[in-house]
């Protein structure tokens, strides 16, 4: 189980001939996961580790018998298009590997993928993967022992040092998503939560924050309101980092004072997540609350 | 203003005259005004537009509290002034430029900007009828005196929202034209120039009626300057000689105030490991992510940079290799060490993608190699107490 | 009863103080429709016919206790930022009896519209009624008689003729919805059909069409693949017509060959819907479907 | 055309060299050529071109085929051809303007165009392999070698649309950016000019290789006019001057052939009347729908029109008042029949708003007034016959 992504997961990979988008294809292959087809416009015909490779989007639906997800390797300058591509064709599920995209540009794309119920993960993500099934990222297997835990993070590498914290003690992931590092992107922990709290094979939840914007703080507002609930640990990172002042002050007037350590903190505590100290820490504290 | 770097959300801020220009290219009413690099310019200025008031043009914010802004009745007091303001320093940033504007009557003072809502990823105007003031503070404390209007980012502005702001701001009938003009423009330029700021502060209702922006601010989305070539050159510039240059090698780079030097890959451990500095009851001396897949000579660079630093003393280099490779990275501390002569401790956690090669490169040339981050966090904080102690570095 | 509004159904009129809002308000008001604002920027504070008048669709809502629908008399020019002031604020029925829209400005804030379940008739239509019980539109209220008909349009006076045509053999009109005579419409014949079908107090519908679009060849293939169906009868304007050449080939090669008359009636009787040679036919028609 | 006006779908029609001028702003390659206006200009235009073809400047269809457009080697046959095609009448329509253009050596036509998918509610790009050809008949009879991309009005156009229609055509990869940038102006010029259809057919694949729109045609919708004052003067330069004039007053007027004029309020009962007219065994000569809430005056302009035109036997006026005020149309018939002096039947039906008042104006006139719509073609359909029968008018 774990959600959004498993096995049978069929997955194309858009911009599959570049440096990163070949390389992490092999190691997606030899993970598992079921790549069907690739796209790389102009490269129509070849292929990359056998995976075939089309010009179009399009052609890729229509030759590889069906596509469930798309990871997205292009360049910021052309992954909207690409982004676009994928929604327009069916895809339901896309994962924006891509940093640097104009943040125009992603609420104008994360605002259609919505309209047309089409999940964005990322832009700027490690992507997803479900521990044992299926890979559709770039984060390093090895560190992700199989288990209970659902895991769900705005970081990168910080996402694989708590894996291995978890795993020293015995924890296992069940999904781990990357929200994306972008101040705009599709998921945020809300909508990954919910995902977790219907899936059977998932006990606790493990929440890798970080300072700015308030998704941390909406989290716990709703986590607040619920009454069937699965235990959720946090770690926020930055709380050394001094306060940003991002926009000027029209950022913050959005936010209303929130974004920073101690008011996620805070939020989450009152909401009855205890939040880890430093990654180490982790376990013990998911020890508790299980 | 780390938060943004370390949240990898970077822009380039405008300054005021800058900001004004582009308002005024698209027919929002600014004062008359001219750029003076000089108290000669100055005092032309002010022969040109009579009572002025004299604007440090500078990117850190409250300038005014902190003396930025001044007033000039004569150009023989505008030269007097000008003379004072130029060459100064305020919050740290130094006035190369004034901006002369003529003096305007007003009778209110608005707050008007437009930017992202990302948690709604929306584009939201907001509104208050208290401008000229720190905004932000008044908002925490009457959210009341704010008025929010998203924007759907595929359809964009639509006139029938100035009416609102219209009668939120109490704007008489024969004036709503020229909000609706106003509101237009900021939407236009949001979207041609990728600002996620535009921001009039105070937008200014004038004695005689009419409405007018004293002030301006437009920051621009990093990520779109690849759109903008005229922005390119400017970009960073508001950052700290050693932010520039470490940015100019595609590091993510911020000066703190701590003693233990802090090189990471990727921006949440980074932090992580600053934390972990602070935890452990010391306090990093910066912030540097190397970002994914750095190569030997990026990471040979980074190192530099910190060996060289005046107020490092212990490196700490916290790695989990993904992309980034722990041999390449191993490689490049060595070259680093090797090219500085350093005698800085340096404390190092590899872990990930060639973890092995990389640590035995690094044992082969004596250094020793933690596998927990604990570990050698704990290792270059009592590092740094004992050289503080010992007055070593 | 009757489809999409009733005697309950609260109604605000955007451009109230123009010639037609104002004439048209009194109009309706004597008929009974429940006009709770109305909206003319600039002219907030003042009434017509006793309807109190805002600058701001937003105050209309705020102060008048809810809006269920709108009816817009603005000028075209204005006209499409006062249906998305509409969708924007959140009412769910617009009628934009406006004609002379660009149709770039049609297809945008249709597109909108549906995104937001909010239902447009119109622009360039005289409205929707439901008889004895409200009219928003333009219609000479006298001529429809109520009854178990349901009415749709592309037409204006036309449908009042075949109003009249019906009350002069006793048959009544539950609902009478005017499409709208634009190019793009928000509602098609196959929608309007659709809310017939679930109400109890319309036992057939009529269908007045004219000749360009494939609207009613459209209907005519849904009509075809129903089980449960009440019975239709047509009416299409344009026999004598010279086919038009609208827009080139490419209109053509959209609708392919589709929107003469014959192509439309042929559609609609092999879909087993009598389609009548002059309007005075339709009762008779009527009498032979029921 | 008639079914446009009917059906209050309105457009203006370039010509093809406006139609060419607007694409090559854009960026949309075309030919190289000069309008001329008489064989001198074609002469002239020959020589700096070489091999040229000269196109008539109509807006009728399919001139190609009906020698509209000629060729020339040399400018004394230019000069020769030119002097044949000008002032010359094709389908109806007098050559004032041809434009010369040199002959492009080609390899291929395709179609491509952009216009409104009124059903789907969507933009919609139409390409086929086959261009230059009367695409309309081709795709009626091979519908598979139709290519549709839809597009979302909201979000427009996006650079993989141009990669499916690419790979459709089998255009080499090195033009395909080409493609894109045509594509991309299309839509632009959809957008800036309000245009409901951009069609290139064809859109050539050159010998040496590259794309070049070999013949351009574009519309703008009517309702858009407004915003185009450049165009507003060239409205409907199509229609015939009673069409125009028709439409100068404010009606929708289309000549017909038959011998029963036609005045109505609103297009669906006036094309209704028209197939009653027809129901009963006669042809109407007009279409003509005075609009909502014509006033007296417009009511007697229109009148006028039928009784002078030559081909009226019988008028009949069929008006069904919403908004449209009985009284007045009756005041603006007897004032029309006073101002004429005209003995043409007139049969009138007149129903709704004021209906008793219109009635009595008119029956104090001697008119006698019907309610029913059957009944009152039934009779003007009986005047039509026996002047006819007796040869009266």
């Amino acid at each position: 189980m774990g959600i959004l992504v498993n096995k049978d997961t069929r997955v194309l990979v858009q911009g599959i001939t570049g440096r990163e988008g070949s390389f992490h294809t092999k190691l997606m292959l030899e993970y598992g996961t079921k790549i069907v087809a690739g796209v790389t416009p102009g490269k129509g015909g070849t292929n990359v580790h056998g995976v075939p490779v089309y010009d179009t989007v399009k052609e890729a639906v229509e030759e590889s018998g069906g596509i469930d997800a798309s990871i997205i390797f292009v360049p910021a300058k052309f992954a909207p298009d690409a982004v676009y591509e994928a929604i327009d064709n069916g895809i339901k599920l896309i994962v924006v590997i891509t940093e640097g995209i104009p943040v125009h540009e992603e609420l104008k794309f994360v605002r259609y993928a919505k309209e047309h119920n089409t999940i964005i993960i990322g832009p700027n993500t490690p992507g997803i993967m479900t521990i044992g099934e299926t890979k559709i990222g770039i984060m390093p297997a090895h560190v992700f022992k199989k288990g209970k835990i659902g895991l769900v993070s705005r970081s990168g590498t910080l996402t694989y040092e708590i894996a291995r914290e978890l795993g020293k003690k015995d924890y296992g992931v069940s999904t781990v998503v990357g929200l994306g590092g972008d101040p705009v992107t599709g998921l945020n922990f809300i909508d990954v939560y919910n995902y977790f709290m219907n899936d059977p094979d998932t006990e606790a939840v493990v929440i890798i924050g970080e300072i700015g914007g308030d998704a941390e703080e909406r989290f716990a507002k709703y986590y607040t309101l619920l009454r069937n609930k699965k235990p959720v640990v946090a770690y926020i990172a930055g709380k050394t980092a001094p306060p940003g002042k991002r926009m000027g002050h029209a950022g913050a007037i959005i936010s209303m004072g929130m974004g920073d350590y101690a008011s996620k903190r805070k939020a989450l505590e009152e909401a009855g997540i205890p939040v880890a100290d430093k990654p180490s820490e982790i376990p013990s504290l998911l020890d508790k609350a299980i | 203003m780390i938060s943004n770097v370390i949240n990898g959300e970077r822009f380039l801020k405008l300054y005021e005259y800058e900001a004004k220009e582009i308002a005024s290219k698209y027919g929002i009413p600014i004062p008359r005004g001219y750029l003076a690099s000089s108290p000669e310019e100055a005092a032309d200025a002010c022969k040109k537009l009579g009572e002025v008031a004299l604007k440090s043009q500078i990117l850190v914010g409250r300038r005014g509290l902190a003396g930025g802004i001044k007033f000039a009745k004569t150009p023989q007091e505008a030269y007097e002034v000008a003379k004072q303001l130029l060459d100064s320093t305020i919050r740290g940033e130094k006035v190369n430029k004034l901006l002369i504007e003529e003096k305007v009557c007003i009778e209110k003072e608005y707050y008007l900007s437009i930017t992202i809502d990302r948690a709604e990823k929306k584009i939201v105007y907001l509104v208050s009828k208290m401008g000229g003031v720190e905004i932000e503070e008044l908002v925490r404390q009457h959210p009341e005196t704010l008025l929010k209007i998203p924007v759907d980012p595929l359809l964009g502005y639509r006139p029938y929202m100035s009416r609102i702001v219209a009668k939120f701001l109490g704007i008489p009938r024969e004036y709503w034209r020229e909000l609706d003009n106003i509101m237009g423009s900021m939407y236009k330029i949001m979207n041609d120039y990728d600002a996620d700021l535009v921001e009039f502060n105070p937008l200014a209702w004038k004695c005689g009626g009419g409405l007018i922006a004293l002030d301006a601010k437009i920051t621009i989305d990093d990520n779109s300057l690849f759109k903008h070539p005229e922005f390119l050159e400017k970009a960073h510039r508001e950052l700290s000689d050693l932010e520039r240059l470490a940015k100019s090698i595609g590091f993510s780079y911020v000066e703190l105030g701590g003693d233990i030097g802090i090189i990471c890959n990727g921006a949440g451990l980074t932090m992580a490991t600053m934390d972990l500095v602070a935890y452990y009851g010391d306090k990093p001396a910066n912030f540097l992510d190397i970002g994914g897949g750095a190569s030997e000579d990026r990471v040979k660079k980074a190192v530099k940079i910190l060996l060289e630093h005046p107020r490092v003393k212990v490196l700490l280099i916290n790695i989990f290799g993904g992309i980034t490779r722990c041999d390449e990275v191993a490689k490049g501390i060595i070259e680093a060490l090797e090219e500085t002569q350093s005698k800085k401790p340096v404390v190092i956690r590899l872990l990930g993608t060639n973890e092995e090669e990389g640590r035995k490169i690094l044992e082969e040339r004596g250094l020793d190699v933690f596998t927990e981050a604990d570990d050698a966090v704990m290792k270059a904080v009592e590092l740094a107490k004992s050289i503080t102690r010992n007055g070593v570095i």
